[in-house]
């Protein structure tokens, strides 16, 4: 299963990534799952862990982290939105 | 720039200003059973927004292309749901801005002014919660990426 | 044309059209203290507004000068009291107006989208039920007093 | 005691007058007093009686009927207002 990742604003800039393409193992199947094996790369990986305040989205509509992730997808990662 | 259109509800998300008066006036033009337009407009403040005592110099404004318009949309029709409305009109600005300058505007048509109020506030009190937008505020020390308020969710969980 | 004006409030009674725009700018013209402008603009109504089956093809407004601008200000007053406001823009039109065309308008400037949003409704719902307007219609079968709408009354007295 | 007394859209139309001045006798106090005093005229007139839907106002101020009248006040009644 490959999927995109996209990371914006405060959390791109921990990050150093704006995107990138990952290969999922079978174990992750859900936006959680990818949530906690980014996390787990260390470093700056861990604004991604838990109890960090990060929204998602799955194909551009901000979702939980229960939600199944699915082949091709388009997840983005992001701080709580301040715009208006 | 990029557009979003039903017959009379549109979305623009862009970097150039916008004409308050002409998008005012173009929600009931040739429209005789509009009777009513709320509109709100938001602007760049130069005190300090997070309270810390520098003074904002600007700030740029990023956002998720394609999601942004996507959540505007959204948030468009589940105000057309709630109330009876005759039109909207949503703009939101990225990039650079300095103070006094316009960030966003949402104005909503309607035959009374109960519905075009409530859904005018409606849509900002969603936008700053659920549109994913981002500001950064240049300030004398540095970039400053502004904290979402909790006031914002308390202003949106309202409608829930 | 008639005008009270405190530091940055106004008001105009007026039988000539105005330039929402101009009006909606100038509430944060130099004032980069200003976040929040809502505004909202009242037309003419073409449907059966006395439902009773007839097109309306003008209106006449007719009004009681020196009260109705008295009458205004002590509104504008009374919102200044009840929330943090930055300047407002009250704008009422007497004489013939025919369907599409602006009525009234109300602006107010915050520094937060909130208390705009509060104090410009509650303009408005006093305005319908305090400031001596009253309208005549033309239909095809002559002159007609619009009676005063029940909602009116329960809006404005959401307030109280 | 001397006042002015003005009227406004429908009330003023069925009446035909925009405005009289009066001079009052003694047993008029209130506004109340002032409104059955005019309505006692008869013909059109009844249209300023008990349970019409009048509303008043001395010196330009919305008020009830319990308010006294002055000499030289300004006194208007007019139907409920349809503004904005």
């Amino acid at each position: 299963m490959s999927v995109k990742v996209l990371y914006f604003a405060s959390l791109r800039e921990t990050l150093g990534y704006s995107h990138e393409t990952l290969t999922l193992s079978a174990d992750i199947a859900t936006l959680g799952d990818l949530r906690a094996h980014l996390a787990h790369r260390g470093g700056v990986w861990e604004a991604l862990g838990e109890g960090r305040n990060v929204r998602a989205a799955i194909n551009q509509e901000m979702v939980g982290a229960d939600v199944a992730v699915a082949d091709r997808d388009e997840i983005a990662f992001f701080p709580p939105v301040t715009g208006g | 720039m990029s557009e979003i259109q039903r017959q009379n509800d549109s979305v623009s998300v862009q970097e150039a200003d916008f004409d308050v008066g002409a998008e005012i006036a173009a929600l009931s033009a040739g429209r005789v059973e509009v009777g009513a337009v709320a509109s709100f407009v938001g602007l760049v403040r130069a005190d300090k927004l997070s309270g810390e005592g520098s003074e904002v110099s600007a700030m740029t404004l990023e956002h998720y292309p394609g999601m942004t318009e996507k959540s505007l949309d959204a948030i468009i029709a589940d105000a057309n749901g709630r109330w009876s409305l005759l039109g909207t009109r949503v703009i939101h600005r990225f990039g650079r801005l300095v103070p006094g300058e316009r960030i966003v505007f949402v104005g909503v048509a309607s035959s009374h002014r109960g519905d075009a109020f409530a859904a005018c506030e409606f849509i900002m009190d969603y936008l700053k919660t659920r549109a994913p937008f981002w500001k950064k505020e240049d300030t004398p020390e540095g970039g400053r990426w502004v904290d979402a308020r909790e006031a914002d969710d308390e202003a949106a969980s309202r409608w829930d």
